[in-house]
Order: structure tokens, then C-alpha cells, then sequence
């Protein structure tokens, strides 16, 4: 058993640090926002970088050689406070891409993606935080060899950038049934998409997506009919193990930042740091962290095995990072006091995207669910 | 021991809700409601409305043009317009300011600046925080020094909340550096529509704007604007923060906040079932619930032994604490129960046509990273509980 | 509105208090456990001073002229960690003698029960903790003119002290229903009832209870055939409120000592006092007894209202009481070190009384539920 | 980074499975997972068993007749015994005292000491804390007055678990007033089998007689029952803590509560459904049980940074405060699945036939009250947090 990086996992480490350092910090990250090109020549730079192998193993073209390298990118990604969509394009849109497609079309479509020519956003499910695809708002009819496929989702995350979508559409079957679902690979440009973009409250992108009868070919579907709903539970747990690496990263930035900050500020004559409530406060922040870094590392190592234990392992993971983050997030802003609910400051924004991950893929109620259901099962 | 409410106190009570009916234009409780700002203008216009009535200071004596409530009429009022989604008055001014001036003032400040304050034509704002003293006032810096018959101030105020949309600022000033700390600070009123004032908004989680630094540097004030005595603003700070002790329950805030968040928890979810079925969420929902009933409560018994005499004791802080705790565990549920709709940013939404996401959900993300300011100012949460200790523990 | 005792009340609580200073103490109390003869005599004394008026208004023979009086009895039983069964027998019991009889033979019970000469305990119900009837272990059939009754309770809260019991006992309808339940008042020692006595973990007395197929009458019905279910949540519900005085005399005594003894017990050179964490710790015991207080008091002054109301008003304060008495018993003990764990001290008592609390009459769970419920259909 | 667990290791883990399946009587592993207390001689039986596998001293090295095992196959053991519900053995004497006197003992009283622990004939106990030193060691008032070639040793020891079935106690004493405080306490071995020493038992919530207090006065003991050095007693009670470090997580322990948690919540309640359907109790048990699994890999994870050399953090007392809380929500989830059957007093319980309550919900409550201690003894959960933020704030 061995919880450290390894030699592939540490050059990873170092170069995603190295770059970010250079390249990012809270002034140029505002810049990106408000600049579509900058971030594009951005997410090149980091293509460039190879950056996107991490995600992919060499048979597909990648460098990873452990399904957690992905976490140990997002774990910088996290520290850095980068807004990038690695997670959306190449996490989770990879995973689909490897497990969805085969020959010639995989190795070109994932070719794109590590070149940094693709992004990817996966459309699936209705109003909620991006959890499964069996209550997907799409649905796909037959027609002539191939399908049209109509619905709206008032948020596809990094929607607004992709170039092309993954739906996830009923094609048989009910709302809510596993089956029945299956995934589409379609041009975001294509006759009968619109899409209106904005962003969500953690300044990442998204858009709203409508497609309106819109007709694929056949070759479009990835993996089989009616057999998507399965390739997205394993590529939102790959997502979901990646993200809590994500977490992670922020979190023991925040504990950082928050000691850093305690050891300087003065009230009454003394460094908040003197102040034993918030010494423990501070106690209670690494109690968290170092939990849930624990499972999230195993969840990350699970990710190959078996699907069930995967699933758990994912579910305990997710459920108990974003309880630990809501809770590093909510005191590392109390102990910045006013600076920490102001938006010149790093703090405020790891909390702001701390609860969106909280929320992302699912909350704790629903993971715990999903654990519980294994757990009884077993 | 008794439940009941005093008839005349119950049937102001209808008259409010009666008043808010007919007269409170549905478009500005629906920004309230929702979180969204009104405008200067459309605060004016609510102004003008609430002055036919007489009820636009409600914190006046009633020879200064107030109502002439009693504690009792005010958390009455604090309540019902809350839930009815009344927006909140230029209320450093009314609430704050003003009682100061009634309390403090001189017959010539009263005379100049309760009238201007009545018609809505002054908007105050209030300086007391600084970078380097946030819950610790001795350690105040904005110096104010005496030349013949002006003070020449300097300094620097934060989270200044209006002081965007103020032309008027009273801050906390040191005078003196003798003596004990506080002794050397005095309570003064300044102009801001002059050189030498500076407003920098600060943007909140979320990107709201609601504080602001105001730097002000060699600014000549009258020395007849100085309320009370040179070094004597600290009992006009308690004066002041004492009007509002029990206003940090957010009473009726919260209540309506509740009842939005039971009715969103009685529509159907994203998985097509109803959310009151999911009994995680409706546990929580009723949680909160009880506590907000249980926070309702204790207000009304800190109010009723106050009435009955009985000296304070440091359930203000109990409500201070709970009431922030309370608002920020209602407005994650509302955020919560709109799903994914409920996590975009207001700023950027594309308003060209039908909403991306309906109007009532737009800044509820926004409104949620907000409150988190809710348990740092006006004395933190950490303060609060000093202060409890210190009662229960006489160290 | 007025939080403070009447009249009436301070005088009653002077009474008890009085009593209970001179009478009462973890001594005492160690001495009463192992001594049926002692506590039946303190029983005697209790009713001689008038106690068990306090649970009965004047028509019926009682002095009480506020619902809330027993919260009065018990928020001073609490504080004085009392063990004698008043809750069940004159809140409890005696709220359903003077719901559920009429005339010369609700006279004649309520009388032997302020003269201190009945004990009284309610089998209903089945594993849970006396949280209602619908689902009772017992059952009734139709006997000649009578019934004859038959079932098992594990334990029956004031069993083995009873005279007679007030048996809940399904006679129509299924379990579950709120219907068809019947409740019969029968003498502790009538044929084919047994017994085996013991202790519950707060100290307070209990038995098992079977009744194999017991003859009673048709008079010994409380109330109205099949009606006895409304009745239980009634007579509950004045045992909740009162019980959530307890808890809150209780946990007002906890801060006190906790205070005294952080004051006095030295280490690493200070008071325990000094320190923050358990200053903050203090403060959070207060706020949560201070809010539900707030809380208790408007319990019982409901009780005599609206039923939807009252419902709505005990459930709420059962939830938050259960969930403040157990953090507040949890630090008393942990801000006690060492003595709080042992049978030495009374905190540790105080701390057990108060998570039993917790759980009685059904747990926060069970009452945030039909709080919510409540709130729903409104 | 890798999750499989080394082949020889695993092998050994299937070992003691076997073993435990094969060897250990079925009645001392019921009362061991209930809570019922074993008797001596049961304990002595037991310990014959395992004394023929060689595994009666788990953390011994081979020479002195322990399996020579390393910190992996010591948490192994810890997982699988705990699971099992094999008794823990003569704790204090194996896993505390057996160590010290192995590195710090001087040859005659490993030659002499040693195996009586190994044959069972001495039970320690651990005379550490004081009425006046409970975290704060420091304030030590044991005294050991030299008098030619013994001490002279009076005073009290507080909270001494199995002092009422131990024959001897080794204490910290205080041989020196000089100095810094730490530097005059010395580690001492005592018989308790003389005049001078006397026991009084402490009964813990719900009745358990688990502490005593032990009183000395007066008591000659050679001066050869010195361990170290006099005064050198810190570094001695430093590594004999470390020897235990990981075991605050009480991980073998905790996950057999768990199965019970577990296998109770698919059972049928008292409303006549199956509880796990209840889904508020079925998140609360989830909860506790992905907490276990993060405990449980984080211990792992400070091992295999302790195997390739990393320095300790604090994660040990993020391992000891997670520990004791997460056995207290285990044991109080146990107690409330129980319901009305799991809050029964033990002591009181009718023994004269069938049983009021099944045999293993008799002592459910008790076992949660006894667990309160977890959070307060052997360094409170204060003390970890102090530690803690002096390593993370460098304060």
C-alpha cells in the first residue's frame, strides 16, 4: 500500500504546479473570464504542455499509466483556483470518448482532444447537478438509418465552449430506467442546436442547450444503443474522483492561507492565531482535509476495479469531500473575516467553488444513498 | 405565562398586512423577495408611499414624525414586512442614524438633518469599520484634528455598505490618543459630496456590490458636525447598536425565506418525484423550521422580559447568532432546491427573450454566497460567544 | 405576551424546589434505587404536599390552572435529577383519566392519584419509546359484556410500579391505523397479568408487562371504543411538553456546573475557565438550552389550543430539546473530564436522563417528521 | 500510489481468520462484541490459546517471544481480533509495559519481569493520571522519596483501568521537586500486593466498574524497580504512547460495531418496515460508516508514510479524535436500532428464565455511556486539536 505520487505522478505534479504558477493567479483568472480568446490560447498552451495524456492511457494515445493521474492534475487545478474544463473535455468527455468509440474514429476523436482542439461537454440529465443520465431531457426517435434527437437542458456545463456535445437521449424505455439511454457525439454547431451561453455561479462556463429535431447518422452513437446510461455512471465517477482531487487542492490551500493570514492579522493586541477557538477551528479544517484526502485517493485508485466497489468507493469519497468542504470553505472566509466575503480575495472564490462541487454529480444525500444501497446489497 | 397577543398590537398587525396588500407595488417585493436590487428611484417611490402613511421612520418618536412605536410595534413591524417583502429602507439613515440625532443631537442638527432624512433626500452612510479594526474598535485610525473651527480628517473606512448610493457619512474618529483608547473617539458627521472623499466599491461572493472603502484625506468638517462630546461616541455607539439588538434575528426576513423554501420543497424535483418525499431534505427543511419557531420565540421573550424590566442578558447575542446561522441554512436550501438553475451567475444570463432559468432562481447562488457575510459583521459569530461566555463565566 | 411563571407557578416551584433541596440529592436518589419502601414514601410526601394537583385543573380536583403547570413540577425535577414517576403517573396517566372518564369514577381515580395512593403506567405501543399507540403490542376481543386482552411489552416505562395500567389494545382495524384502538384501565395485579421488574439506563423504573387473554369489564374502557389512539397523542403530548421542562431544568443546571467547575479546576497553570475553546463551548451550550427553552415554554402553553397546533408546537420543541440536551450533556461530561464519566458526580446522570429524553416519546427524527407533515398540509 | 496489500501480509490476514474461526470460543467472542465483560480466568484461557499460536504478545519482537511482527501486520491484527471479537488481552501488560521494559529494562527485570507477562502470572496496570494531573502530567504530586536502596511512595492515581484485577502497577512518580518540572518524574514498578496500597473502585456511566483509583502511602519499593534512569520517565512515556499510536482508531473495533450497525438496519422495526427504508437513518448510518473507511484508510495511509520514512504529523491525532467519535456514533446507532429493548439497564435485568431483552441489546446502552470516555482520556479531544494547530500554525 502506497499513498504517494509516484515518479510519473510527481513529473505530472511539477509540471501542472510549474505552469500554473507561471501562467495563473486570481487577476489573470478574472481576465480569462472576460476573454474568450485568452482562454483559448490558454487551454493550447496547456494542450501543448501535453497536459491532456494525463487523462488518456498510451493505447489511446496518452501518457496516464494510473487511472488517478486525472486527480493529480485536478489536485493543482484545485490549489491554483484554474477554471479550465480538463475535468468536462477531458476527464469525463475522454472517459466516453475511450470506453464509447473504437478504431480509427477513437483514435482521432481523442487525437483532437489531446491536441486541444476539441472541447467536449456532456448533456445528460434534466435540472440537476450533472448526476446520472436515466432522467436525461433528451430523446432521440428513430430516423431513416439514424436519429433525430430533441430536448433542452437549461445548463450544460462548459456547453458554452464545447465544439461538440455528448447527449445522452431516451431512445426506449422510461424517465428513471437505467436502459434506454443512449449517447450521441454531435457537432455543437450542428442544423437544430442553439445554444445561449452565461456562466454558473463558480465563473466556470456553461450553456443552455436546445436541440431541436436535431438528425445524426448512426456513426454517431457511441458505445451501444440503449446502453449509455452505464458509460456515464463510469465516466461521472472517473469525474467525480478527479474532482475530489480538485477539492482536495483547494482545501489544503485554505488551510494554508488561513494559518498564513492568523499568523499576521492582529485584533486586540494579539495574533488571531493566539485565539484557541479559532487554533481548533483551524484543528477542525485538517481533521476534514486529511479524511477526506484519504478517501478520496482510494476512491481515485478504485477506479479500474470492480464496478461496484468502484461505485462505493466513488460515493464515499464524494459524499464525505463535500461535507469536508463546505466546512474548510465556511472557515477559512469566517477566520478572513470581511476580506474573506470579498471577491478581491482567493478565499471567497475556493468557497464559492467548493459548495458548486459540493453540489456537482450529485450532493452527499445522494451519494450516501448510493453507498447505502451498495453497502446493504453487499 | 401567556401566548397571547395585545388586541391593539394584533390589529396593527393586520393593518400592516392590510397596507402591504393594497399598497406595496408587486414588482418591488418581487426584487426583494428575490434578492435583487431596486433602485434609488423605486426606493424613493416606496418612500413616498410609506410617508402617506407616516410609517417611514418607524423607529421615530411620533414629534419627529414617526409612528411612535414600541418595541413590541417594531418587531411587529420588523415581521411584516419581511414576509411581505417590503424593501428595507435607507435604513442607516432611519434607523440608525436618525435615533442618534433625535437621542444626541443639537437643536440645530435636528432641525437641519431629521427633515432631509424624512423626505428621503439624505442617504447616510456609516463609517465605524477599518482595515486595521474590525471587531476591535480601540484600535480605530481615521484621525479628525482641530484646526479653529473645523476638524481636518484622514483616514480610511471598509465595508461600508451604501456608501455607493450615500451623500452622507457619520464615521467614528479619533480625536485624541490620550487616555484610554476609546475615550479619544468621537462620533462625526461627514459631507461626502466633496473633494477629498473617495468611494471604492468592494464586490461580494457572487459579484453583489453592497460595501464599499471610502478614504477620506484632508477634509475640512465643521466642528459643529461633531454629535454628542469630543471622546464621547462610545456611549453613542451602544445607544445606536442597542436600537437594533434585536433586529439580528432577521426575523421576518427568515420567515419568508421559510416559507418560500417549504413551498419549493411541496413542487416535484428532478427525478419527477415530489421533494417532500425525500425525507433527508424534508427533515432538514423542518429543522430549520423549528429553529427559525424557536428563534421567533426567544425574540419575543428577550422583548417581553424587557418590557417587564428585567436588565438584558446576552440572549442578544443568541439571536445575532442563530438569526445569521439561520438565514444562511434557508437561503443553501432555496439554493439547493433549485438544483443546477439555482447555481447560475445573475451577472452573466443572457436577457434576450425568455430567461435561461426563471427569474425567482437567478440569484439565488448569489444571494446564498452573500449571506456568508452574515456571521462576520456587526460583531462575529466568535464575538458573540465571547460575550455569552463572559456573562455565564464573570471572567 | 409573558414568559414568565404566574403566581400560581412561583409558588409552585418555590414548593417543589424547596422540597426537593431538602429532600433530594445523588445520595438520596443512589438510596431510593435500592429501596421500594423509601421511595414510597417519598411518593407519600410528594402528594401530601399537594404535587399532583399541579397536573389536574380545579374541576377535577387538581389546583392547576395553566397546561403548563407540570412543565413547572418537572423543569425543577429536572434540575434536581429526579427519578419519581409524576410524568407518568399524573401527566400522563392522569391527562387520560381526565380525558377518558366522566363522573363519579373520574373522581374517585383522580383522587387516589393526588393522594399519592396510584401509580400509574401506559403499555402502548410495542419496541419504540412510548411514541404512540397505533401500532401496540396489545389486543382486545370481545368477551361476553367485556374484552379479554393479550400481548407483550419489553417494557412498560413505570411498570413495575404501577397499581393499574392503562392498556392500549388494537380491537379493530390494523396495526398502524389510528383507529381501533382501544384503552382499558386494569389493575396491575388483575389474573393473567406478569411482571418482571427492572431498571431502564436513567434509573427510572420499568417492567415487562404480558397479559395472557385478561378479563375485563366494559366499564374499564377510557374513552370511546377504538378512540384510544387520539387520546395517547393527547396525553403524550402534555408528557412531552412537561418531560421537555425537564430537559430544560436540566440543562440549565449543566451550564451552572459546568461554569462553577471550570471556574475552580485548574490546568497547565489556569482555570479551565480561561480557555477559549471551553468558553465558546459554554456559549454554545447556552444558546442551544436558550433557544429551546423558548421552544418548551411555547409547548405547553399549546397544549390546551388548537390540536393541530399544539402538535405542530410539541414536536417542534421535542426536536430541538432532544437535539440541545444532547449536546449539552455531551460537553458537561467532556468539560468535566474524568468526573464527568463517573457515578461519582451527577453530571454523568444528568447526561444519560438527557439523551433517554432524547429518544422518549419518539426521537427528533420521528417529530421533525411530523412537524413536517403538519407543515406541508398547511 | 497503489491500494493492494502486500502477498505475505494478506496471507497472514487469512491466518488469523482461520485462526480466530478455528480457535476462538464462540461465547467469549459474543460477550466480547456485546460488551459483557470477560472473567480472569476466562481471559487466562484464552490467552493460553494464543500463547500456543505465539501470538499471546503481538507486539514483541521474536527474541522475547513475541511474532516479530511490523507495524502492517500489527493493524492487521488490530482489524481482524477486533472483527473477530477476540478479547483484547492484558492490554496494559502486553502492549505497554511489555514494550518499555524490552527497550528500556534492565536485564535483570527483563529476565524476570518478561515472562510473567508471557505466562500470564503478572496483570499491570498504568498508574499515569492524578486528581490533579489529568491532560497535565506536569503537575505530577506522586511522590518517591529516597531512603538508602528503596523509595518511599505516597499518593493518589486516578482513573487506573483494571487496577481491581492487576497485581502490579507501574507509575510515574515525582523523585524530584527541582528543575523543570518534567525532568523530576521517574517511571516505577509497584506491587500491589502489599500494605500501603489500596483500590477503590470508580463505576463509570451505566454502571461499568472499568477505573479505580489507586492509593499509595507509604510504600517501600527498591530503587532496582527504577525503569531508565530517575527522572527519566518522559521519553519512556513518550515511547510507550507511540506504541499505541494508531490504535486511537480503534479500527478493529469500530468496523465489527459497524457490521452490527449494518446487519440491524436491513431488520424490521418497530413500525413494522425495514429500517434500512428509513432514509434518514439509513444516511446517518452511511455517514458513519464512509467516516470509518476514511479513518480507517488514513491510518493506513500515516503507516505507509511511516514504512518509507516520513516524520509523524498530527495525523495521529486526527486518527485518536476520529477514532473515539466515530465509536461513539457507532455504539449510539446500535443503542437507537435497539429502541426501546437497547435502553435497558444491564445490572438490573431479571435473569430468571427467558430473557426480557435478547442478550445483545441488554448491554447497548451501557456501552454507549462507557464510551463517552473515549473523547477525554489518554489526551482529550481538546488536547489533540491543541496539538494539531501548534504543528499547523508553528505556534
Amino acid at each position: 500500500m502506497d499513498f504517494n505520487y509516484d515518479d510519473n505522478q510527481r513529473m505530472l505534479f511539477d509540471m501542472v504546479d510549474r505552469f500554473l504558477t507561471d501562467k495563473h493567479d486570481l487577476a489573470k483568472r478574472a481576465k480569462l473570464l472576460t476573454d474568450p480568446a485568452a482562454e483559448a490560447a490558454l487551454w493550447r498552451e496547456m494542450a501543448e504542455l501535453g497536459l491532456m495524456g494525463a487523462a488518456f492511457p498510451e493505447e489511446v494515445g496518452g501518457f496516464s499509466t494510473s487511472p488517478a493521474d486525472p486527480y493529480v492534475v485536478m489536485e493543482r487545478f484545485g490549489r491554483h483556483l484554474v477554471t479550465q474544463p480538463f475535468l468536462y473535455t477531458a476527464v469525463i468527455g475522454g472517459r466516453l470518448l475511450i470506453e464509447g468509440l473504437s478504431g480509427a474514429d477513437r483514435e482521432e476523436e481523442i487525437g483532437m482532444v489531446i491536441a486541444g482542439e476539441r472541447q467536449l461537454a456532456l448533456a445528460a440529465g434534466s435540472a440537476h447537478m450533472l448526476r446520472s443520465a436515466e432522467d436525461t431531457a433528451f430523446a432521440a426517435v428513430p430516423d431513416g438509418n439514424g436519429w433525430k434527437i430533441s430536448g433542452r437542458m437549461p445548463a450544460v456545463l462548459n456547453g458554452d465552449r464545447a465544439d461538440k456535445l455528448i447527449v445522452a437521449a431516451r431512445t426506449a424505455g422510461a424517465s428513471g430506467e437505467l436502459a434506454g439511454v443512449t449517447l450521441f457525439l454531435v457537432a455543437a454547431d450542428a442544423a437544430g442546436i442553439s445554444r445561449r451561453n452565461f456562466r454558473m455561479i463558480d465563473a466556470q462556463g456553461a450553456a443552455e442547450v436546445v436541440l431541436d429535431g436535431v438528425a445524426v447518422g448512426a456513426e454517431s452513437v457511441l458505445g451501444s444503443v440503449d446502453g449509455g446510461a452505464v458509460l456515464v455512471e463510469t465516466a461521472l465517477d472517473h469525474g467525480i474522483a478527479a474532482t475530489c482531487g480538485e477539492a482536495i487542492g483547494s482545501m489544503e490551500y485554505l488551510i494554508e492561507a488561513t494559518a498564513e493570514y492568523t499568523r499576521t492579522r492582529e485584533q486586540y493586541g494579539a495574533p488571531l492565531a493566539k485565539f484557541q477557538v479559532l487554533q481548533h477551528r483551524m484543528a477542525d479544517m485538517y481533521i476534514q482535509t486529511q479524511t477526506a484526502k484519504s478517501m478520496a485517493l482510494v476512491a481515485a485508485l478504485s477506479l479500474d476495479g470492480d464496478p461496484a466497489e468502484r461505485m462505493r468507493m466513488v460515493s464515499a469519497a464524494k459524499a464525505q469531500v463535500g461535507r469536508s468542504a463546505k466546512y474548510v470553505g465556511y472557515q477559512a472566509v469566517q477566520l478572513h473575516g470581511g476580506m474573506g466575503v470579498s471577491e478581491e480575495l482567493d478565499i471567497g472564490h475556493h468557497y464559492i467553488r467548493l459548495n458548486f462541487i459540493n453540489q456537482l454529480f450529485g450532493d452527499g444525500a445522494f451519494h450516501l444513498r448510493r453507498f447505502g444501497a451498495l453497502a446493504q446489497a453487499a | 405565562m401567556d401566548l397571547s397577543i395585545d388586541d391593539k398590537v394584533q390589529a396593527l398587525r393586520e393593518e400592516m398586512r392590510d397596507f402591504f396588500a393594497k399598497n406595496l407595488p408587486p414588482e418591488f417585493a418581487r426584487k426583494t423577495l428575490i434578492g435583487e436590487k431596486l433602485t434609488k428611484d423605486e426606493h424613493k417611490q416606496w418612500h413616498a408611499i410609506l410617508r402617506e402613511k407616516g410609517w417611514h421612520v418607524p423607529l421615530w418618536p411620533k414629534e419627529h414624525g414617526g409612528p411612535g412605536w414600541g418595541p413590541m410595534e417594531r418587531l411587529i413591524w420588523e415581521e411584516e414586512s419581511g414576509m411581505a417583502g417590503a424593501p428595507r429602507l435607507n435604513h442607516v439613515s432611519q434607523d440608525l442614524l436618525g435615533p442618534v440625532l433625535i437621542e444626541f443631537g443639537t437643536p440645530e442638527q435636528k432641525a437641519e438633518l431629521l427633515p432631509r432624512i424624512l423626505s428621503s433626500e439624505d442617504w447616510w452612510c456609516q463609517g465605524f469599520s477599518e482595515p486595521q479594526a474590525g471587531s476591535d474598535l480601540a484600535n480605530l485610525q481615521m484621525r479628525a484634528v482641530r484646526d479653529g473651527d473645523d476638524y481636518i480628517v484622514t483616514g480610511t473606512k471598509l465595508w461600508t455598505s451604501y456608501a455607493h448610493v450615500s451623500n452622507k457619512i457619520f464615521c467614528l474618529v479619533r480625536t485624541s490618543t490620550d487616555g484610554p483608547k476609546q475615550a479619544g473617539i468621537s462620533f462625526l458627521l461627514i459631507d461626502m459630496e466633496q473633494p477629498g472623499v473617495t468611494v471604492s466599491p468592494i464586490y461580494s461572493l457572487g459579484g453583489m456590490l453592497s460595501v464599499n472603502e471610502v478614504q477620506i484625506t484632508d477634509v475640512r468638517v465643521p466642528v459643529t458636525n461633531l454629535v454628542g462630546r469630543e471622546g464621547g461616541a462610545w456611549d453613542i455607539t451602544k445607544f445606536l447598536l442597542g436600537n437594533e439588538r434585536l433586529m439580528g434575528a432577521w426575523i421576518g426576513v427568515n420567515m419568508s425565506l421559510a416559507r418560500q423554501v417549504r413551498e419549493r420543497l411541496g413542487r416535484v424535483g428532478a427525478d419527477g418525484r415530489k421533494r417532500s418525499e425525500n425525507s433527508v431534505l424534508a427533515q432538514r427543511v423542518a429543522e430549520v423550521e423549528t429553529d427559525l419557531l424557536a428563534l421567533r420565540y426567544t425574540t419575543y421573550r428577550v422583548l417581553a422580559d424587557e418590557l417587564s424590566g428585567k436588565a438584558p442578558g446576552p440572549e442578544v447575542s443568541v439571536i445575532k447568532v442563530r438569526g445569521g446561522e439561520i438565514m444562511q441554512a434557508l437561503s443553501e436550501l432555496l439554493m439547493e432546491l433549485a438544483e443546477i438553475e439555482g447555481m447560475v451567475h445573475p451577472l452573466s444570463m443572457p436577457h434576450d427573450g425568455v430567461p435561461v432559468v426563471p427569474d425567482e432562481l437567478e440569484h439565488m447562488a448569489q444571494q446564498f454566497f452573500d449571506k456568508r457575510k452574515l456571521t462576520i459583521y456587526g460583531g462575529s459569530s466568535e464575538i458573540q460567544r465571547n460575550i455569552i461566555a463572559r456573562r455565564l463565566l464573570n471572567v
